[in-house]
């Protein structure tokens, strides 16, 4: 009898904010495919199935109930929506299934003291958020220079857009910088009236933590008001080719931030994908978006799941099909070296993440690309955020976490389980 | 042949005012009720009751709750999720500022303040009609989006403004399975559904529909608009705000506005009119298509490709069951206007002649 | 009646509304040219029904005819639409009035001209509707909601007069008009038939007026066609007499002294 | 000062583009008594295809100049407008003759649905481009009074000005015409107008095309200044604060409604909207026409609501 | 026939009523006593409609007094009146469409329940008394105007004659001291308009109401008033016992003709 280790596959092709979510999906999916491909996870064949969410939380969390039993159970859930990942952070412990949410959901919840399944691999928001102010201090020519400087923080006025607030509050205080909060309502196509405040107001910088649609409407008033856009700083879902493709030039010299990951169309995973997959037609979606920004996370969101995997064999049999527990083990010992990943085909892709029961981000670098008309450029070097900040802001919201929901913290012993 | 009410003679007024005026109407009620309680949990599996019964039974009591406003009374509202947030949102304060606070307790008082908010909101229904008001109950509903986005207190103060709740327990049981779960919001629809119906039975049911139906002509019969139209919305907003509680408590357990955006209000107001206005099985209905309808879609149209050899894309799937469920709601609409509970009606009326027609 | 040229045959049809309401249970009748003819019976026999199904109208209503045929000087009608009725000069006045609410007296008569191209017909057709009723022509400009119920009829009727029909079908043109206006109304129907060459099929409860007027008359109980015959006979007959004309035993009774209300007809027993 | 007036200038100038949305309402409503929850779906479906018969044709003809192709991909989604219209009409209006207001609302869901599965399944869900040469830097006005200037839109000026022009004939055609009369009158009482031979079908027919000219002129501006994709349906939900305001059955009502909607909201969110928190212009607009509805029932200009025993 | 016609109950004094420039009503004057039978005919147009929607406080009159049992109103509330126990039919009726004809009826009973929202939900004891009682009132009407197989149809569906029965039927479940019809005739054939006439004289005698009819049908006016009230283009032209009004000059002129 042979099993498949079974990864569900939580998408949205519809809706608002289909347009990012269609690459991100074409991206995991096709990782999937090419595991397979190069003949399993040490052999395990992988099985998946996708399941509309719309970016819907009901919807969500009923694809959720749906795909956790299949096929011998799910491995690894992904919500893609930081409203999902809400829902299903109070579930998932229930039913033994882990999360991933590679550079989004709650940033608390790289606190694996509290939130045992959940994993925010490669970074939070948090992160973005620290790693842009730092970027914005050293085009300043120093941290100093924030002082009396004025940032705007338009955001997706929803949990994923308010993610950003404690962080850069916490770095005004420090800084002694004035931010301003501009939020949007969802969908973010009515942005007039924030753009006239910005005309009034004149911020020195704009954060733009939006999404979907949010992303071009922002960027064209940002045009039709005159305002620079090399002063604006998006965060990473603000930060793919969907966001600006319609703006063209009109955006020229957008700075937004990419977490680990570059949009290296070279690089030999891209490569492989075109080869083992796209040229035998049993690529997904368009040839010439293999290699772009969202379809690049979703390609390594889905190496994330996989090597969780491959990591919980080592502990628990290999060859063998993981449980959700088992791979919780996986992703909680994670350990992507650069060679590790090189290997992977992730070479000028991605930096290691190695991840432990107190920490389930595993990195926390990230570096800006500005579009220069046609395509992302990498502008800046790497920044690591500053862990002198975020980890107390992290261990006192997942404490708070904690007493709500009247958890322990996990003891040194469980950690070991 | 069967399904006649020949021999049965009411000797009394009370007997003709049952519920069910017929037997068999009697009995098939309460054997589903009673297998609705002791058969289904031997039945069905974890997926059934968590992703598709407990959120068609929330869905069904909300939509009970419109349909007293929008059915009984004629008050067309938008603003229907705007009070399911109040009632998730100040059960979930009651809940959890207030130490030992008893689960029921929290969620009557969720439905409580969305009593108050519904109230509010329903003045402007004494001078504004129809349409008109309809989208007057919009301003309810971006009010609240707003208020419970930007008001911390709301969300104790969470910074990511979503809040949830765990370890839910009545008088010590813990509501924890999906089978208790499940148990737990029937014996809420059921409760409520019994009061509802009697409601909608007595003088204040006649008050709303004399509203609905001539709202000048039953003035002159000494009914009290004002009166009439702030109970309904009284009635309905606290159903459905206990229906929001539940929502957020037992189905979600973790919820923020979006949960409760417009797109809930337009699909309650759905399942009203799909189902049949002023009919509370038609609530029922109503929510069973909507709520399963496009999630057996979702699941068969992938079927349907295999097994005529073909895959079908995830998006091309759900393209597919926006067109096949937008060609349902025509389809039903064509077939009979008053909705499926007019249906089943003139289906059982039809049963009644059969096999004599006519 | 065979000398003169049949334009409507109605032939044994049945209604049903709501695929369950049976109405109409096989209902035959025959307008001559020229004719007025009068469609009798009580409430809930089904007047109503037998026009719409004849003008069309029943769709609206969730009523088809299930058996049966109606034919317009020799063609079937079943299939047309309510336009292309009006267009072969058969128009229906609703009962009720069912006006225009919104639009001023005058926008409603206009309405009626909307399958007229003329320009000089239309001002033609409305000049002769004002002469017809005058009081129309004072209310000209009211919204048509704000109107007495008496004035609502009349806009009805002239409404349908503005389509230059050639068979006008009547639903109760009397119901809440005042006695003179009545009268008017008939003598209208009256000029129109013998001046322009209409030819009427009118359901009235007023069974006085409505026999003075016409030629011959169907009577009609819970669906079927109960007793036909012309004018005069029917004005004669004496269960006519008794039920409809209030004259049973000869003399007008006085509605005072009406005792008993439970009295059966001859022709049900 | 000079952030007041551009504040005025831009509300007024989203509240044109309201007004061009708005209008597509209230004319099926006038028209025919139908609530049309589908008016979102159809600048959508009208956009979506207009960008892309833009994209396609030049491959198709072998054109390169972009003004005809534009042009031609215009009259082809007109094209596709009065089919969707007639289809329209054909399966589900026809058979919904005489029925309520809200049976008909419904089936207009039944409709949005099913543009929304059929846009996205013929056109594709990504974001599209319409091109049609609208100016998008800003211009400066009156450099010489105000330090800076005031910012003006000239996109949003012509798009103002082509919702205007739209409006002006659109009024002409109901007041001026018999088939406005004819729609009109439909609209108050299907079967009456039935009885007197208006034919429902070709009206029917007539203002949903119309409608679906509207929805593609809307599609077009707005599409042009935010791309084209699924979100463009929930202008709809902008437009409804105006056409309430304004009065559901009165065209120059949605202009009217579109500026005073367009200028509250605007101001109240820049001068208002810091003080608790922001966001508030789109409750805000609800609630202003929610004001103006306790005072005037029907809205601004709407035909006075009939209440008779 | 020995009816004690008694004192005034019912004074409508200098009602003047305008729509913008349309006078529907000019100085009206005229009562009603106790236990009549009060007839208002008039050309179409005349204000009789809107005399009734005076008294019944659906119209406000620019002008005037209404005064019942001695008590003076300027203008009258829905509410007051129907507490009062004056009670309506309309002309273009005016049912609750959607609801059965018994649940019809039993709206004329609302006033007197008194039973509240949470008893009624619960249907507990007093509520389910107080129901039981009222529809065993109903269901005398329902034999007196003899619906009882139409009984749980929506009024909707029954034809325009069962339909004014039912108007009538909810009117007279409220026990109205005041009936005030509008046209209860209208659309009704010669034995249709007997039965109705012999519902309103029994109305009359048994319950004791007064009755306000509103006819076009003049034998039926002749016949069963005592007492008659023209008016024409909302000026009252006669008042008297229809002897009188049938022989006044203007009122043939206005509104008989010389037919009758
Ligand atoms: N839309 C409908 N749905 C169901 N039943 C109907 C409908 N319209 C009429 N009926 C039924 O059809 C029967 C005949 O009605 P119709 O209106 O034809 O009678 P009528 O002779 O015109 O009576 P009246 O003189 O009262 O107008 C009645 O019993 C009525 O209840
Ligand atoms: N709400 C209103 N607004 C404007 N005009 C009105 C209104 N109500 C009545 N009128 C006008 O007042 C006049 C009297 O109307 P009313 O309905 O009282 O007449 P009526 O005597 O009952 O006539 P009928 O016998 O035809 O029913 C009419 O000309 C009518 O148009
Ligand atoms: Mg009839
Ligand atoms: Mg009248």
């Amino acid at each position: 009898q042979t099993k498949e280790q079974f990864f569900p596959v939580l998408v949205y092709r519809t809706g608002a904010y289909a347009p990012n979510g269609v690459p991100f999906a074409n991206g995991y999916v096709d990782y999937l495919k090419l595991v397979n491909a190069r003949g399993g996870i040490n052999g395990v064949k992988v099985s998946f199935e996708e399941c509309e969410t719309g970016y819907a939380t009901d919807r969500g969390v009923e694809c959720y109930e749906r795909l956790k039993g299949k096929n011998g159970g799910a491995t690894v859930f992904q919500p893609l929506s930081t409203g999902i990942t809400f829902a299903l952070t109070e579930k998932a412990p229930g039913d033994k299934i882990p999360l991933i949410t590679a550079g989004y959901g709650r940033s608390e919840s790289a606190d694996g003291g509290v939130f045992k399944w959940n994993f925010p691999l490669a970074g939070t928001y948090w992160v973005a958020g620290d790693v842009i102010v730092q970027d914005i201090a050293k085009k300043l020519g120093g941290a100093d220079k924030l002082k009396g400087k004025h940032i705007a923080l338009v955001y997706h006025d929803s949990p994923f857009g308010k993610e950003a607030i404690p962080i850069l509050q916490e770095r005004a205080a420090m800084h002694g910088f004035k931010l301003s909060l501009l939020p949007v309502t969802h969908p973010g196509v009515e942005q007039k009236s924030t753009w006239l405040q910005i005309r009034q107001s004149r911020p020195d910088y704009v954060v733009n933590w939006g999404w979907g649609v949010m992303n071009s409407t922002l960027l064209k008033e940002a045009q039709a008001t005159g305002y620079p856009r090399e002063k604006i700083y998006g965060v990473w879902w603000a930060g793919a080719e969907p966001d600006v493709k319609d703006v063209g030039m009109g955006a020229k010299g957008y700075n937004a931030i990419t977490m680990q990951h570059g949009t290296e169309k070279g690089s030999a995973i891209v490569k492989e994908v075109l080869a083992k997959l796209h040229a035998k037609n049993q690529g997904t979606g368009p040839k010439d978006e293999v290699g772009e920004v969202l379809y690049m996370r979703g390609l390594f969101s889905a190496m994330f799941a996989v090597e969780g995997v491959r990591q919980a064999q080592e502990k628990y049999g290999k060859g063998k099909v993981m449980t959700g527990e088992q791979a919780r083990w996986g992703y909680e010992n994670l350990n992507l070296t650069q060679p590790k990943l090189d290997a992977l085909g992730f070479k000028g892709v991605l930096r290691p993440v190695s991840t432990s029961c107190a920490d389930h981000m595993g990195a926390n670098w990230a570096r800006i690309h500005t579009w220069n008309g046609s395509k992302w450029e990498f502008s800046s070097d790497w920044y690591q955020a500053d862990e002198q900040i975020i980890k107390p802001m992290v261990k006192a919201a997942a404490d708070k976490y904690a007493a709500e929901k009247k958890i322990t913290r996990r003891t040194p012993a469980d950690c070991q389980s | 042949m069967f399904y006649r009410e020949n021999g049965q003679f009411k000797t009394s007024y009370r007997a003709d005012q049952q519920i069910f005026a017929i037997a068999q109407d009697r009995w098939a009620i309460l054997a589903l009720i009673a297998f609705a309680f002791v058969g289904v949990p031997f039945l069905v599996d974890e997926y059934m009751f968590r992703a598709i019964l407990i959120p068609f039974l929330i869905l069904s009591l909300a939509a009970l709750g419109v349909n007293i406003l929008v059915g009984y009374c004629g008050q067309i509202s938008l603003g229907s999720g705007a009070f399911m947030a109040v009632g998730a949102y100040m059960a979930y304060n009651t809940y959890i500022r207030i130490e030992g606070m008893p689960l029921i307790i929290a969620l009557l008082a969720g439905g409580f303040f969305a009593t108050l908010v519904g109230v509010f909101f329903g003045i402007p229904s004494l001078r504004v009609k129809g349409l008109y008001l309809a989208v007057a109950t919009l301003a309810a509903q971006f009010f609240c989006d707003w208020a419970f986005l930007r008001i911390g207190w709301f969300t104790n103060n969470n910074a990511s403004g979503s809040v949830s709740v765990s370890n839910l327990n009545v008088l010590g049981w813990s509501i924890d399975t999906p089978l208790q779960k499940y148990l737990f919001c029937l014996a809420f629809l059921v409760v409520f559904g019994l009061l509802a119906k009697n409601l909608v039975r007595s003088a204040i049911g006649r008050e709303w529909m004399a509203i609905r139906d001539m709202d000048v002509a039953a003035a002159v019969i000494g009914i009290r608009p004002v009166y009439a139209k702030l109970t309904a919305f009284a009635v309905s907003s606290f159903i459905v705000g206990v229906a929001g509680a539940l929502w957020g408590f037992v189905h979600l357990g973790s919820w923020e506005p979006a949960a409760f955006s417009i797109d809930r209000s337009f699909q309650l107001l759905f399942m009203v009119i799909i189902g049949g206005m002023g009919s509370i099985m038609g609530s029922f209905f109503g929510a069973a298509f909507i709520v399963i309808l496009p999630i057996f879609l979702n699941q068969f149209l992938p079927a349907v490709g295999d097994m005529v050899g073909v895959s079908i894309s995830t998006a091309t799937v759900s393209h597919t069951e926006f067109m096949i469920f937008g060609a349902l709601i025509v389809w039903f609409l064509i077939v009979e206007p008053h909705g499926l509970a007019k249906l089943w009606s003139v289906a059982k009326q039809k049963l009644r002649l059969w096999p004599f027609p006519h | 009646m065979s000398e003169k040229n049949i334009v409507l045959n109605v032939n044994g049809i049945e209604v049903i509304y709501n695929h369950v309401i049976l109405v109409l249970k096989g209902v035959s009748l025959q307008v001559p040219e020229q004719g007025i003819v009068a469609l009798l019976g009580g409430n809930g026999a089904g007047k109503t029904t037998t026009l719409r199904a004849i003008s069309n109208l029943l769709k609206g209503e969730r009523g088809e005819v299930t058996k049966g045929s109606i034919e317009l000087r020799g063609e079937r009608i079943e299939n047309l639409s309510p336009a292309d009725l009006v267009n072969r000069g058969v128009v229906q006045v609703m009962e009720g009035r069912h006006c225009f609410a919104h639009l001023t007296i005058e926008e409603n008569l206009m309405t009626g001209s909307y399958t007229r191209t003329d320009k000089g017909e239309i001002a033609a057709n409305l000049e002769k509707v004002y002469n017809y009723f005058p009081r129309l022509k004072t209310r000209r400009t009211s919204q048509a909601a704000y109107t007495s119920g008496g004035e609502q009829q009349m806009c009805a009727i002239g409404r349908a007069l503005m389509t230059n029909p050639s068979v006008v079908l009547l639903d109760e043109p009397s119901m809440g008009l005042a006695p003179q206006i009545v009268e008017e109304v008939f003598n209208i129907v009256k000029d129109l038939n013998e001046k322009e060459k209409v030819t009427f099929l009118i359901a009235e409860q007023n069974t006085n007026m409505a026999l003075k007027y016409a030629d011959y008359g169907y009577i009609m109980e819970s669906g079927r066609i109960v007793m036909d015959g012309a004018a005069e006979d029917l004005r004669t007959n004496e269960d006519v007499k008794e039920f409809y004309l209030g004259m049973g035993g000869g003399e007008r009774k006085s509605f005072k002294d009406v005792k008993s209300y439970k009295r059966r007809k001859r022709w049900l027993a | 000062m000079a952030f007041f007036l551009e504040a005025l200038l831009g509300g007024l100038m989203a509240g044109m583009l309201y007004a061009l949305v708005a209008l597509g309402f209230v004319l099926i409503f006038k028209a025919s008594g139908v609530f049309n929850f589908a008016q979102g779906a159809m600048v959508l479906f009208a956009a979506l295809a207009m960008a892309r018969f833009s994209e396609w044709v030049p491959g198709w003809l072998g054109i390169e100049d972009k003004f005809l192709g534009n042009v031609i991909a215009f009259a082809l989604s007109a094209v596709v407008m009065f089919a969707l219209a007639w289809l329209i009409e054909r399966l589900v209006l026809r058979h919904l003759v005489n029925q309520e207001g809200v049976t008909l609302l419904m089936a207009t869901l039944g409709i949005t649905y099913f543009l929304d599965g059929l846009g996205q399944t013929i056109f594709g869900s990504d974001i599209y481009k319409i091109d049609v040469g609208m100016p998008k830097d800003p211009v400066f006005l009156l450099d010489s009074v105000f330090p800076g200037g005031v910012l003006v839109n000239l996109e949003d000026v012509y798009a103002a000005c082509i919702a205007a022009l739209l409006v002006v004939v659109l009024s002409l055609f109901f007041q001026k015409t018999s088939t406005g009369r004819a729609l009109r009158a439909v609209a108050d009482d299907h079967q009456a107008a039935q009885s007197i031979g208006i034919p429902l079908n070709r009206i029917w027919v007539i203002v949903w095309f119309v409608a679906g000219i509207t929805a593609l002129v809307a599609g077009i501006i707005w599409g042009s200044k935010m791309g084209v994709q699924f979100s463009l349906t929930t202008v709809a939900l902008r437009a409804l604060p105006v056409i309430i305001l304004g009065g559901l059955t009165s065209v120059p009502g949605a202009i009217i409604g579109g500026l005073i909607i367009g200028v509250g909201e605007k101001l109240s969110e820049v001068y208002l909207g810091p003080y608790v928190g922001g966001g508030i212009e789109i409750w805000f607009a609800y609630v202003l026409a929610l004001v103006f509805l306790l005072f005037r029932p029907q809205g601004l200009f709407g035909e006075k609501i009939i209440d008779r025993v | 026939m020995t009816k004690k016609i008694g004192d005034v109950i019912l004074d409508v004094k200098n009602i003047s009523l305008r729509f913008g420039g349309v006078k529907a009503l000019t100085d009206i004057s005229f009562n009603v006593r106790e236990h009549e039978v009060r007839a208002i005919i008039g050309p179409n147009g005349a204000g009789k409609s809107s005399m009734l929607n005076c008294i019944n406080g659906v119209y406000q009159p620019q002008e005037g007094s209404i005064t019942f049992r001695g008590q003076k109103f300027d203008h009258m509330n829905s509410r007051q009146v129907a507490e009062m126990g004056i009670a309506r039919t309309f002309q273009n009726l005016a049912l609750f469409k959607g609801m059965s004809v018994i649940d019809n009826i039993m709206t004329g009973r609302n006033l007197r329940i008194k039973s509240n929202l949470f008893m009624q939900a619960l249907r507990i004891g007093p509520a389910q008394r107080e129901e039981e009682e009222h529809r065993e009132f109903v269901e005398h009407i329902i034999d007196f105007l003899e619906i009882q197989a139409f009984r749980k149809t929506p009024v909707g569906q029954l034809p325009y004659g069962l339909q004014k029965r039912v108007d009538l039927g909810r009117a007279l479940a409220m026990e109205p001291q005041v009936l005030l019809l509008d046209e209860p005739m209208a659309g009704m054939n010669m034995e249709e308009k007997q039965d109705m006439c012999r519902f309103i004289l029994d109305v009359n005698d048994e319950f004791g109401s007064t009755i306000v009819l509103i006819e076009h049908d003049m034998g039926v006016v002749m016949d069963i008033s005592d007492r008659v009230v023209v008016l024409d283009y909302g000026k009252k032209i006669g008042d008297g016992t229809p002897e009188e009004v049938r022989n006044n000059e203007e009122v043939i002129s206005a509104y008989l003709g010389t037919s009758h």
